[in-house]
């Protein structure tokens, strides 16, 4: 068995990349990709620990992250096509109505 | 175990409160609300009837174990005279503000709020639990805060935020003492926040001293005592005369209540420690609220203004610690409650007529409208303590065990007397005598009280004049609180200084 | 899988290093590629390299559910999204926001560093597999299956209600609210007289577009009698994109043959 | 000090005396129904009123009649009511003392109050709101004899302020004149400034004694220390002042008289205003122990008798020129009760024969005024003797009462005042030998004026003599002027010897020196008097003048415009400055800590910029702060 620490240095290393396209796309859609990315990589983080451990519950959980993940996706999708509806965009800029 | 009265007592209105926010029909709102009213006040009057048979009514139930803080409720006479007191007014309170100015919201939030305020007020007098007593203080600022910015004046929302940063303030500061107290109680053992047990304490020294002017500066902001007072004439010029008189009446009362319970229960040597400084301060309050109020060229302010030199008038007796001047004290603030009461509901039944708040807006009223004009000056009377009235007998109360212990002071305080006639007496002169004007003859002709609205002053006037003749019922119902705390505090009466006259 | 194939190198530890460069390379495209459908494709790179290490992590069902899911319904409604609201917008490369890339790109470093450290830090027990859990029930499905419909039931039901609450959820919100009442005939009726009584608006049908002997397409706008042009003959979308035809040719067309018919009349009036 | 013992064992009331109570009761009862029920008893209020006055004065004809036929020992009678309420150490009982000093005011107030009752029936007739005059004037009875019959000083002060509410009701009657009004307020505040002094008084009692009742006070006066008894005797002055109008309190008085005349009969003159000297005397206890507050009370008395008198010369109202005589008159009162035990006697007898004859000119000016259409400057009269010829003649014997005719009732009561003065001191002597003549020139004066000369009457009036119902109490009360004087001279020191604690002197029908100096003064000034007044004829309009003895006087001595100046003024400033403090200095402070607060915070508030991204950047910063802190920390 190699270094497990390779596997939650890759997921570490996915979350970060995830995080910061969060932060630098303007694109609702792209900016919602990197969140699923930053899922993917937790993922990847418990099935790795279910490695380690030796125990299954790592690998429910990231089960059910997928689930979580499944819905989130809908609902905010629809979210973003209903501002697009309205607003005729996908950037997250151009939501910016919580400004006072 | 029997039957929680005071729980029971206090949880009636709020439930009132909630109901009416129910939708129903005006009329049904009004009538609903002033049953609960009614409904609280016999049970306010149950309980003192309870009380007065012995009947143990002290409710002691563990809340927040972590904290040790306690559903503790209990009345002694000084909270059974403010319980009584709040039962009283507020139905009357709702009965003259049946219409609520038009425009602004409905009188069912208005019925809504007042019993809500009643109810967290109740629980305020009854509060036997430093943090429950907390809570309630801070809870009342809720609906006041409402019924300010709700149904007030054209300056209302300015008034309404005002008190409340004011007393939200004050609070503050008094939270940072509740923290402190619980400190002190933990490291000397179980954490409790029951009155009694910190009573048990003795917090001494620095400590105690900051702590308790944590809460002294709390209820000075409440109580007003100038210079923390202007929040109180704003208040009351720009909300509705019902909301002023519970304010005024029975919101303010808990600063002096918390005065005798909390500062000098819990810090009896830190409250001496403020004696000298305390009763120059009331002085202070005493003149300017008198000279505020003769300045005041509206009706609203200047009773507001009064209230200010009457407060003053409490705390000097409170901090004289002599049984007179304490019991004095005691019974002024049950006094004050219907003295001002009554100013502010007179002149509320006038500036419905009028228009008008502005003491120029009046004049000769007395030949159109002999009622009114009669009971504003009767009212007046009571708040320049005329003796008959009450308000004299705790008047003279603190005036007199003041006396007895700081002559000086008194004789100073005593100018608030002269003062107090007047301003009660020039703005009954400028409003109700003279030649009638233009404006009082097409506002006032054949518009004098209502049935109602008489029928309205008859118990405020009513327990001020036969308070006046017979106070020995409130003054016994009092004094043993005064007793009580002066024993606390460690302080007895000077003795007659000629021996033997007596 | 865990023969060993050269000494010390096992066969997952070969996956890994061919995937993960991959999953991290399929990241990068996400976060870098500057259209949409790009990003979206660089994303089920890198989810199809995640399945691949799931499956080497002993966790088989988890890899297939990944592709299914995923890739394959996540990534797809994505790209359906993506068609529906633009799929030729690019974001532009000027950031609005001062310093928000630099900062942003120094928390992720800072992230990075936070995680490694603290993986650095965690790890410090001998490694199990789990490989002796999966054999427990007979393979990697009907353990999870244990564990899902056993200790983990209740979280099961709730996960399977979130997904319904979402659906309910997706089909409200992207529900089209009509905010006004809906215009029958009549009040259409009405409403373009009364547009009519005020403003003048002609409440007859739009004029057609313009017949030519070189165009009769919608974009050719038509030509009143004394030759100018009927702007409303030409949809104002067509106006906007530019589709419509521009009129001036056929403008000219028709003022030269006027013109020549007037040469002719006069002439005939000379004579 | 056997003299205390005597009044320091009242007897408990029996029989009739248990009925005192009703003295107070049914007049103040009266007074609220009256109040009450309004319009409905429009028609027999005033009887109602009469007849509770009435039977107040047959009660206290019973008593005194009831005290005059019993042994010495056992005239004071106690009569506990009920027990107020008690604090502390401190009880405080309502409870009657009628003894030979309350009596004799209980006979005073209800006997000349019932006539003016009466007078009044004919006065106010015509007034739409006689109903209220009526209560008031009960309310005003019932709390006068509370004051006079209370045992404490307590309850009399509890009458002593509500005879300054009745005043003040009475005063302002003519609620719609601003003057009247204004008259009434300045009446009250004034008073109250005395209520001071009496406030004072009783906490001192209360600090020094535990008690506030006559007995215990008078019992431990003795016992006092010297400073504390003139501060309490300097105390009761102030009150008495207030309420007797001596400087520096005098000037509300002479404004009271924008009230009906009854009223300023009734209070202003007979009763009311009197109550500082029975307050005086009252306490002599305390008067006795400090020679300090005793030389006050004789400063303050003899100042305001030459004030009053000096006023009374230069005033053209016939009320007002009453009203300095009042001031005089009692500051001869309040200078016997200063001088000591000597005085006591005398100052109750001169009180007694004031509340006569005071209450006769003033009804007869009402008289006067009923005929000329409520013109109240004597510049208009003249010549009235013959169209007033019951009120000429009932006025001229209340005159020659005042002005010391011999055997009227002020040659009596006055003279001895004077001469006690001179015993006491040549110099106060001297001063109230020349108030006596400043007496007989301003009251000749008023006569001449009023009733002799040409007629200047205004246009369109006609004077009439008064109906009976007011002419018979004139004549009553003429009566009592001539003789009370000479039926009491003897018997009232002696009568009132348990009471204040004095030895009776001998007095004697023939003249002394200073009685035969008084009598020669007293002529010089009606002579003087007749010299200036009774000759020329009088302009109708009053004379521009440079003579500032007269300029102050027709300014009352400029007494208000030494308040103003001294008290109005700065207390209107102090208000205005409280007013501007509130709302430019704290208000302002608190406002702008508020707008310190807002501007703060729009500055912070663009850290909201309402992009998401900015805040996922801020939230990920957090992140690493808390994760950074909490590895640290496990690092630490």
């Amino acid at each position: 068995m190699m270094n497990p620490e390779n596997y939650l240095i890759l997921s570490a290393l996915l979350f970060a990349i995830g995080a910061v396209g969060v932060l630098v796309r303007r694109n609702a859609l792209v900016a919602f990709m990197c969140v699923e990315l930053m899922l993917n990589a937790c993922n990847l983080a418990f099935v790795a620990g279910s490695h380690i451990t030796g125990v299954l519950d790592g690998q429910v959980v990231a089960f059910f992250v997928m689930v979580v993940a499944a819905a989130e996706v809908v609902v905010g999708l629809a979210i973003i096509v209903s501002i697009y509806k309205t607003r005729r965009s996908t950037s997250v800029d151009d939501a910016n109505l919580l400004k006072l | 175990m029997t039957f929680p009265w005071l729980t029971f007592l206090g949880l009636l209105p709020i439930l009132g409160g909630l109901l009416l926010l129910l939708p129903m029909g005006k009329g049904a709102a009004r009538l609903l609300g002033l049953g609960f009213a009614l409904a609280t006040l016999a049970v306010g009057l149950g309980v003192a009837g309870l009380y007065a048979a012995g009947a143990d009514l002290a409710v002691q139930v563990p809340w927040i174990r972590a904290f040790g803080a306690w559903w503790a409720l209990d009345v002694d006479g000084m909270g059974l005279a403010m319980v009584l007191m709040t039962v009283v007014l507020t139905p009357l309170v709702m009965l003259a503000e049946w219409q609520p100015p038009a425009g602004r919201w409905s009188a069912q939030v208005f019925f809504a709020l007042v019993l809500m305020l009643q109810g967290l007020s109740l629980f305020v007098f009854m509060a036997n639990d430093v943090v429950l007593f907390y809570l309630f203080f801070e809870a009342t600022l809720i609906p006041t805060y409402f019924l300010i910015v709700g149904f007030g004046g054209p300056r209302r929302r300015y008034a309404a935020v005002k008190f409340l940063l004011f007393s939200l303030a004050g609070g503050l500061i008094m939270l940072a003492s509740v923290v402190g107290l619980f400190a002190i109680s933990a490291s000397q053992g179980a954490p409790s926040y029951l009155v009694a047990d910190l009573a048990q304490l003795s917090i001494d020294g620095h400590v105690g001293r900051w702590l308790m002017v944590g809460f002294l500066i709390a209820f000075i902001i409440k109580a007003p005592m100038v210079p923390l007072h202007t929040w109180l004439p704003d208040a009351a010029e720009h909300s509705t005369p019902g909301t002023a008189t519970l304010l005024v009446g029975v919101l303010d009362k808990i600063g002096t209540f918390g005065m005798i319970k909390f500062c000098l229960g819990l810090f009896p040597e830190a409250s001496l420690w403020a004696t000298p400084f305390m009763v120059w301060f009331a002085v202070v309050s005493i003149l300017w609220g008198a000279f505020g109020a003769i300045g005041s060229r509206n009706l609203m302010r200047l009773v507001a203004y009064t209230s200010v030199s009457h407060f003053g008038f409490m705390v000097l007796g409170i901090y004289a610690f002599t049984q007179a001047s304490l019991s004095g004290s005691i019974f002024y603030m049950l006094n004050h409650g219907f003295s001002t009461a009554a100013m502010f509901l007179v002149v509320g039944y006038l500036a419905k007529r009028r228009g008008s708040y502005d003491i120029e807006a009046f004049g000769g009223v007395q030949k159109v409208a002999p009622v009114a004009a009669g009971l504003l000056l009767v009212s007046g009377l009571s708040a320049l303590s005329l003796p008959g009235m009450s308000t004299f007998v705790s008047e003279f109360m603190v005036i007199t065990g003041t006396w007895s212990r700081y002559p000086v002071v008194t004789a100073v305080s005593m100018i608030g007397v002269v003062l107090a006639a007047v301003y009660v007496l020039r703005m009954y002169q400028r409003t109700m005598t003279g030649p009638v004007t233009d404006a009082t003859a097409t506002h006032f002709t054949g518009r004098d009280l209502t049935g109602l609205e008489r029928a309205i002053m008859v118990p405020i006037l009513g327990v001020l004049l036969f308070l006046g003749f017979v106070p020995a019922p409130a003054a016994q119902l009092v004094e043993p609180t005064a007793q009580a705390i002066l024993a606390h505090v460690g302080v007895t009466d000077p003795a007659p200084v000629v021996k033997g006259a007596k | 899988m865990n023969t060993a194939l050269l000494p010390l190198v096992t066969g997952s530890e070969v996956t890994f290093w061919i995937v993960a460069p991959l999953a991290v390379l399929g990241a990068l495209g996400l976060v870098l590629s500057r259209r949409a459908v790009y990003a979206a494709l660089s994303m089920a790179v890198s989810m199809i390299a995640l399945a691949v290490l799931y499956a080497s992590l002993g966790a088989p069902f988890l890899a297939m559910t990944q592709i299914i899911v995923y890739t394959g319904a996540v990534m797809m409604m994505f790209l359906f999204v993506l068609m529906m609201v633009g799929i030729d917008t690019p974001d532009s490369a000027v950031e609005t926001l001062k310093a928000q890339r630099p900062l942003a790109v120094l928390m992720g470093v800072g992230l990075a560093a936070l995680l490694f450290f603290g993986i650095g830090g965690a790890v410090h027990y001998a490694p199990a597999t789990v490989i002796e859990a999966n054999a427990e029930f007979g393979g990697n499905v009907e353990g999870l299956a244990n564990l899902m419909f056993g200790r983990y039931v209740f979280v099961f039901e709730l996960a399977a209600a979130l997904l319904i609450v979402a659906a309910v959820g997706a089909m409200l919100l992207s529900h089209h609210q009509r905010v006004t009442p809906k215009l029958g005939q009549r009040e259409q009726a009405v409403e373009r007289m009364k547009a009519y009584a005020d403003a003048g608006e002609h409440p007859g049908t739009l004029p057609n577009s313009g017949v030519y002997a070189t165009t009769n397409a919608i974009g050719a706008p038509a030509l009143l009698p004394d030759g100018s042009i009927a702007e409303k003959s030409v949809s104002r979308t067509l106006v906007l994109r530019g589709a419509a035809v521009d009129p001036l040719p056929l403008t000219r067309l028709t003022s030269q043959t006027f013109a020549a018919i007037e040469a002719v009349t006069e002439d005939e009036a000379d004579e | 000090m056997i003299l205390f013992e005597t009044i320091a064992e009242p007897v408990v009331a029996t029989g009739m005396f248990t009925w005192a109570w009703t003295m107070i009761a049914v007049p103040a009862v009266v007074a609220g129904v009256l109040l009450l029920a309004g319009k409905l008893s429009d028609a027999w209020g005033h009887l109602l009123a009469t007849a509770a006055v009435l039977w107040s004065f047959a009660i206290a004809v019973c008593l005194f009649g009831h005290q005059l036929f019993a042994d010495a020992g056992s005239r004071a009678v106690v009569a506990p009511l009920y027990s107020w309420f008690s604090v502390g150490e401190w009880s405080f009982e309502v409870g009657l003392l009628v003894d030979q000093l309350s009596i004799l005011f209980a006979m005073l107030i209800t006997g000349v109050g019932s006539l003016i009752h009466i007078y009044s029936i004919g006065y106010m007739a015509h007034d739409e709101r006689r109903r209220r005059f009526f209560a008031y004037l009960n309310l005003f009875i019932a709390a006068m004899l509370l004051l006079v019959l209370a045992n404490n000083y307590l309850v009399l002060f509890v009458g002593w302020e509500g005879v300054g509410l009745a005043s003040f009701l009475l005063i302002s009657f003519w609620q719609h004149k601003p003057s009247a009004a204004a008259a009434g307020t300045k009446a009250f505040v004034m008073n109250r400034v005395g209520d001071l002094g009496m406030l004072a008084a009783i906490a001192s009692m209360l600090a020094m004694f535990g008690s506030s009742s006559f007995t215990d006070v008078n019992a431990g006066a003795h016992g006092l220390a010297p400073q504390w008894a003139t501060m309490i005797g300097l105390f009761l002055l102030l009150a008495a002042c207030g309420k007797s109008a001596q400087v520096p309190l005098q000037a509300w008085l002479l404004d009271a008289m924008e009230g009906p005349t009854p009223v300023s009969a009734l209070i202003h003159a007979a009763t009311m205003v009197t109550a500082g000297v029975y307050l005086v005397v009252r306490s002599h206890a305390v008067f006795e122990t400090s020679p300090a507050a005793q030389l006050a009370v004789v400063v303050v008395a003899t100042v305001t008798l030459l004030a009053g008198a000096w006023i009374g010369t230069s005033q053209d109202d016939i009320k007002k020129v009453l009203a300095g005589s009042t001031m005089s008159q009692i500051g001869y009162m309040m200078l016997a009760a200063g001088i000591g035990p000597a005085g006591y006697a005398f100052a109750i007898f001169h009180l007694l024969t004031h509340g006569f004859f005071k209450a006769n000119m003033f009804l007869g000016a009402g008289s006067v005024m009923h005929g000329m259409n409520d013109d109240v400057n004597m510049r208009h009269y003249g010549a009235l003797s013959t169209a007033m010829k019951w009120t000429f003649g009932t006025f001229a014997m209340g005159y020659l009462a005042i002005i010391g005719f011999p055997l009227f009732a002020g040659y009596f009561s006055k003279d001895h005042i004077i001469e006690a003065a001179f015993a006491q001191n040549t110099f106060i002597g001297i001063c109230a030998l020349i108030g006596a003549g400043i007496t007989a020139f301003y009251m000749t004066r008023l006569m001449l004026m009023t009733f002799f000369g040409e007629k200047r009457w205004q246009p369109g009036v006609h004077p009439h003599e008064s109906p009976r119902v007011m002419t018979i109490p004139l004549v009553i009360l003429a009566v009592a002027s001539v003789v009370s004087g000479l039926v009491m001279n003897n018997w009232i020191q002696e009568w009132l010897e348990p009471a204040v604690g004095n030895h009776a002197h001998e007095v004697s029908l023939v003249p002394t020196p200073v009685g035969m100096a008084t009598m020669g003064i007293v002529a010089a000034g009606v002579v003087i008097s007749y010299l200036v007044f009774g000759r020329g004829s009088i302009p109708v309009k009053a004379p521009a003048t440079n003579n500032p003895i007269t300029l102050a006087g027709r300014n009352v001595l400029f007494g208000d415009q030494v308040n103003d100046a001294l008290f109005v003024t700065p207390a209107t400033a102090v208000a205005a400055a409280v007013d501007a403090t509130d709302a430019r200095g704290i208000d302002k402070a608190a406002d702008s800590s508020a707008d310190a607060f807002a501007g703060l915070s729009t500055q912070v508030r663009r850290l909201e910029t309402g992009y998401v991204r900015s805040y996922a950047l801020t939230m990920l910063g957090g992140v690493l702060f808390v994760g950074v802190v909490l590895i640290l920390s496990q690092l630490g």
